[in-house]
């Protein structure tokens, strides 16, 4: 954990409103685990204040991946950078995902901008594990396959692939997957983990999903991320310092 | 050796400069010592500590607003007997004075707490916390109350005979009232300021963007009420100030302590730039070597009105 | 015509709008009604005007902050009497209801000068500002009052049969209670609110930013405040709250109406956008549109907490 | 008087930090003149909330200019400002340097940043009147001559030209001047303008300045600018409206 300038290489548009920045940052690259994020300073000024957190979406020897779409900003700002700008990377943060359990198949699900930790994942599994990866999003243009293998898409007004979300989408799919010798590992919206969650549960899935909130500092200080333990309910778990990945078993989503 | 004397007094408190990381934005110091080396700061001060273990409110806790933060943690904090037994060794490893920040619905459960505290020779200084607007019980009632601010200071003066600093909410007409309350009931200090009371609302949903409704306003936003509530106390009441409230550089340290600080608390900017406090040391000294200025602590309420 | 209702009324004051302007912040009109159609506005609320010619404090009045801007003008204004010759004439060629802001430093003076603009029916109600930060005599004082608050209100009620709307001071623990008195003493609203009261110092000299020395903090940077101040009036006191603070857009505007504002007064942006707030308008109307809203006024105090 | 989106065409460093930055801006450029100026807001976000004020340095057919050094955030955004990038300009504001004016030599007194509204008087007297220019700085890197004419250099530590204040270099070529034909022009520090104003009144120069104050709106609604006048003490003029050009003669500076 440690705060470093970083130098952006490129930023590329590779789909309506998501962007793809590549990051020279040789220091991050090294030590940093799929499911891990970044909280980075776009701006020196006072506005916008905080850091903003960013999972980190790949990693390619000395260089780091991001991917964000413009929701207000300070990822405006961050989409602006210019090649050679540096930027201020707090980070690595948070615990990963467990990749190396005992299993077989790895199976992602990824909503919408969920799907930005899964690149990161797939390579790091790729020829080690079987991955099936199901990609949803509500519209086709909230589909995003970058980086990812082996999928099956959905949309929830049909316009790509299955018309249904992507949990459904699993569920079709039930098939092909063998339930003890699996691991979901999931990322997207809360109310889609929910739905996740209880899936997985009902179905005997290990699963480990990728958890978001609003943070303050991102790396333990302010108490700014509570989320619900299953286990202990005196005292709230935080989602930047205890995840931002936790087994769905653990917490209350 | 340094040419710079950065050395300040809060009381009998003597620390080696003004730069103090202020209650609720260092936790208990492990995190942020990845980033900073704590023994070189003027001092820490402790996440309000209740006598139990209090669980805080439930998300969301924190929102962005211009140049400046909503929180509503609800004092979040491990109590007391957790403190003493897994937070103080490692806190004793550092060689930084630290202050233990107390909160309590009650008179009695502040007594109760210091108390318990005051054996602790690591703990250097109790700041009392009369001004958290984030909790349904205490914290604000007391903080707009002279009465009350002034029974709590003399209470727990009674209990300690460690430096005792008085937290102040910003959210009164006149500050330095319970600033000159605090000097007649034996506090050694008082530290301003605390958080503006603010709200956020959605839009869409017409839901308060934070759980608790209200919350805490901090960051640069609130720096210049901060240094009003300062200057005012410094006016009319000769007690120790400690400067709190957006402070986002060595400029701005430098701003309330002419204001009339003795030394100051960084908060927000911990979230930011956690090493930004140890650097503003070395930028603290710069500029008293350009300005010829031989001890840091003269610049205290050296303001030309 | 258009298909969303978006008059509103402050007692009997009807508005065809929420959007006023702020007083101080739009002059005496001339000048903006270069930038945007006064016709189209809510409502337009004049500089605070005294009984005679204020000359207001020398310079430097304003400097710039993190998200915001503190002014002392020192209520620099023309006076009632050149303000009835000069200023009027210009103002009756518009269609859009004219509020006086009224500020003084006694009790008689307020009065005195309610009798003197009551004739005028172009004025079509009186804002009466006891919360004015920069001025020695009187303003803060008699706002951070409640006994004063009560009795200017009390004498200028009698004095008027026109709406009388109470300005607010934000520099009190709780300002409800202050709208409270204003109910009771027959004030038919209250807007809040009006800039608190903070400083700058340059850091070579020493010296304050502002020759006033204290100055109103205004802008984005205390919407936080202000929403918290009308979520408090609007959950304890049954009066119209216009509120003010920090409006940027129709974002805001939607949330001040959301945490009770009956409409909201736009101060700081005309500096930087004087054609911002006609634009509003047409933006509040499409939000009605786009989330079925038939009649604005609902949203007042529409909160789900 | 009316806000324009207009694009910037190009930013040249023309000096050690100071920037001469060429945007099309017809409306702007058909109307406005020598000495008044324009209000920039140079970011949509609330940082930095106010504009900021600058003279009209020069106007070339459609273009204008503006001539900045970088202070703080607000310049400096404006300086990375690239080429086909909107900015937000509220004009033109104030009055002008009276030109038009019964006589012969224009003076022109320049300290410093001072320079900034000279090259666009210079462009509107040349060939009409005779132009003799003063041109100082604390030193050689704050003595700017860009779209000057005819100039006498200064700087106080006489790293370039006369070692002196520029009032000191008008002094000793008095002889060049014959006063009764000439008007004075000057626009720099308070310091200096002071200064002049009390050479000129001695030696019955007629003077013009250009004044500048901390400013919220810029046009006349925020009372936040104010000078005193000397003929009138019960009330100050604005320097937004009533200036930033007066008569030496008219305020107290
Ligand atoms: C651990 C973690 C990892 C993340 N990883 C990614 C990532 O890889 N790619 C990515 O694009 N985003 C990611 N996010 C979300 C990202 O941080 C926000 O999109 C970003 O902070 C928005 O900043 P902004 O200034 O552009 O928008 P803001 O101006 O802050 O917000 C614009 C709008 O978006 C809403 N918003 C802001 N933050 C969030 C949020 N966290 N969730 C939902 N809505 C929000 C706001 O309420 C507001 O309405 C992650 C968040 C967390 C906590
Ligand atoms: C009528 C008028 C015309 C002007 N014309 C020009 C021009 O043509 N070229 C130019 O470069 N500047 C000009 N200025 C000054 C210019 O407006 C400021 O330099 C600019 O606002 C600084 O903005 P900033 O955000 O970069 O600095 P800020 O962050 O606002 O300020 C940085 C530092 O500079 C100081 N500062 C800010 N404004 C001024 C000021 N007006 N005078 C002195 N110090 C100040 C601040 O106190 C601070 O210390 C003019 C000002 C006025 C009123
Ligand atoms: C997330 C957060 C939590 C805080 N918790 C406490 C607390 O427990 N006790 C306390 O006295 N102050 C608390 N504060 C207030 C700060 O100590 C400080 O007074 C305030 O934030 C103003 O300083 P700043 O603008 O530098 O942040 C908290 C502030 C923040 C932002
Ligand atoms: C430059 C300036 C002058 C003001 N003058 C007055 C005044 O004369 N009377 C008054 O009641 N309020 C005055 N105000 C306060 C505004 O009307 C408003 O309450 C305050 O600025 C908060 O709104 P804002 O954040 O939208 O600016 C003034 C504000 C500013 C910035
Ligand atoms: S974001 Fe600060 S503790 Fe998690
Ligand atoms: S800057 Fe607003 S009146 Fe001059």
């Amino acid at each position: 954990m440690f705060i470093i300038n970083s130098s952006v290489i490129e930023t590329k548009q590779v789909h309506e409103n998501i962007f793809i920045q590549k990051i020279h940052s040789p220091e991050i690259a090294e030590i940093i685990k799929p499911g891990q994020f970044l909280n980075i300073r776009v701006s020196e000024a006072t506005f916008p204040l905080l850091r903003r957190p960013f999972s980190i979406c790949d990693v390619e020897g000395e260089n780091i991946y991001l991917m964000f779409n413009i929701l207000g900003e300070g990822t405006r700002i961050l989409a602006r950078k210019n090649p050679g700008e540096l930027i201020d990377i707090l980070g690595p943060l948070g615990n990963g995902f467990k990749l190396d359990d005992d299993f077989k198949s790895a199976i992602i699900v990824a909503g919408g901008l969920g799907a930005a930790p899964f690149p990161f994942v797939t390579r790091s599994l790729k020829n080690k594990k079987e991955i099936l990866t199901f990609v949803g999003g509500r519209t086709k243009q909230d589909v995003i396959t970058y980086g990812m293998e082996n999928y099956i898409l959905s949309s929830d007004d049909g316009s790509i692939g299955f018309n249904g979300n992507v949990v459904q989408s699993l569920e079709r799919n039930l098939d092909k997957i063998d339930i003890a010798s699996s691991k979901v590992f999931g990322c997207g919206p809360n109310a889609m983990l929910r739905v996740l969650k209880d899936y997985c549960i009902n179905n005997n899935l290990d699963c480990e999903v990728s958890t978001e909130c609003a943070m303050a500092c991102g790396f333990g200080i302010c108490q700014g991320c509570p989320i619900e333990s299953t286990s202990n309910t005196d005292k709230y778990l935080l989602v930047c310092k205890d995840g931002p990945v936790f087994n769905v078993k653990d917490v209350v989503i | 050796m340094s040419k710079v004397d950065l050395a300040v007094k809060i009381g009998s408190l003597k620390l080696r400069n003004p730069i103090m990381l202020a209650s609720g934005t260092v936790g208990y110091g492990n995190e942020i010592s990845e980033f900073s080396d704590l023994n070189k700061l003027g001092a820490i001060v402790t996440k309000s500590l209740s006598l139990k273990p209090r669980k805080g409110n439930p998300p969301q806790r924190i929102v962005e607003t211009p140049a400046g933060m909503l929180n509503a943690i609800g004092l979040a904090n491990v109590g007391v007997e957790e403190f003493l037994k897994d937070k103080i060794p490692f806190l004793k490893k550092f060689d930084v004075p630290l202050i233990c920040n107390i909160a309590a619905s009650t008179i009695e459960e502040y007594v109760e707490c210091t108390r318990l505290l005051d054996g602790e020779e690591t703990i250097k200084a109790f700041e009392i916390n009369v001004s958290c607007p984030n909790v349904k019980d205490g914290g604000l009632q007391f903080g707009n109350d002279k009465n009350a601010v002034g029974l709590v200071t003399s209470k727990v003066r009674a209990a300690t005979n460690k430096p005792l600093i008085i937290k102040l909410s910003p959210n009164v007409s006149y500050i330095s009232e319970f600033a000159q309350v605090v000097k007649d009931e034996g506090g050694d200090a008082v530290s301003a300021i605390n958080t503006l009371v603010g709200t956020a609302f959605n839009i869409f949903t017409r839901k308060p963007k934070i759980f608790n409704v209200n919350g805490g306003l901090s960051g640069p936003a609130i720096k210049p009420v901060a240094l009003a509530k300062v200057l005012e106390i410094s006016q009319k009441v000769d007690i120790p100030i400690i400067g709190i409230g957006g402070i986002m550089n060595w400029k701005d340290v430098i701003e309330f302590m002419i204001v009339g600080s003795v030394a100051v608390q960084i908060g927000t900017l911990n979230f930011i730039d956690p090493t930004a406090p140890e650097k503003m040391i070395k930028e603290l000294e710069d500029y008293c070597i350009n300005n010829k200025i031989s001890k840091l602590s003269e610049l205290t309420a050296s303001y030309v009105i």
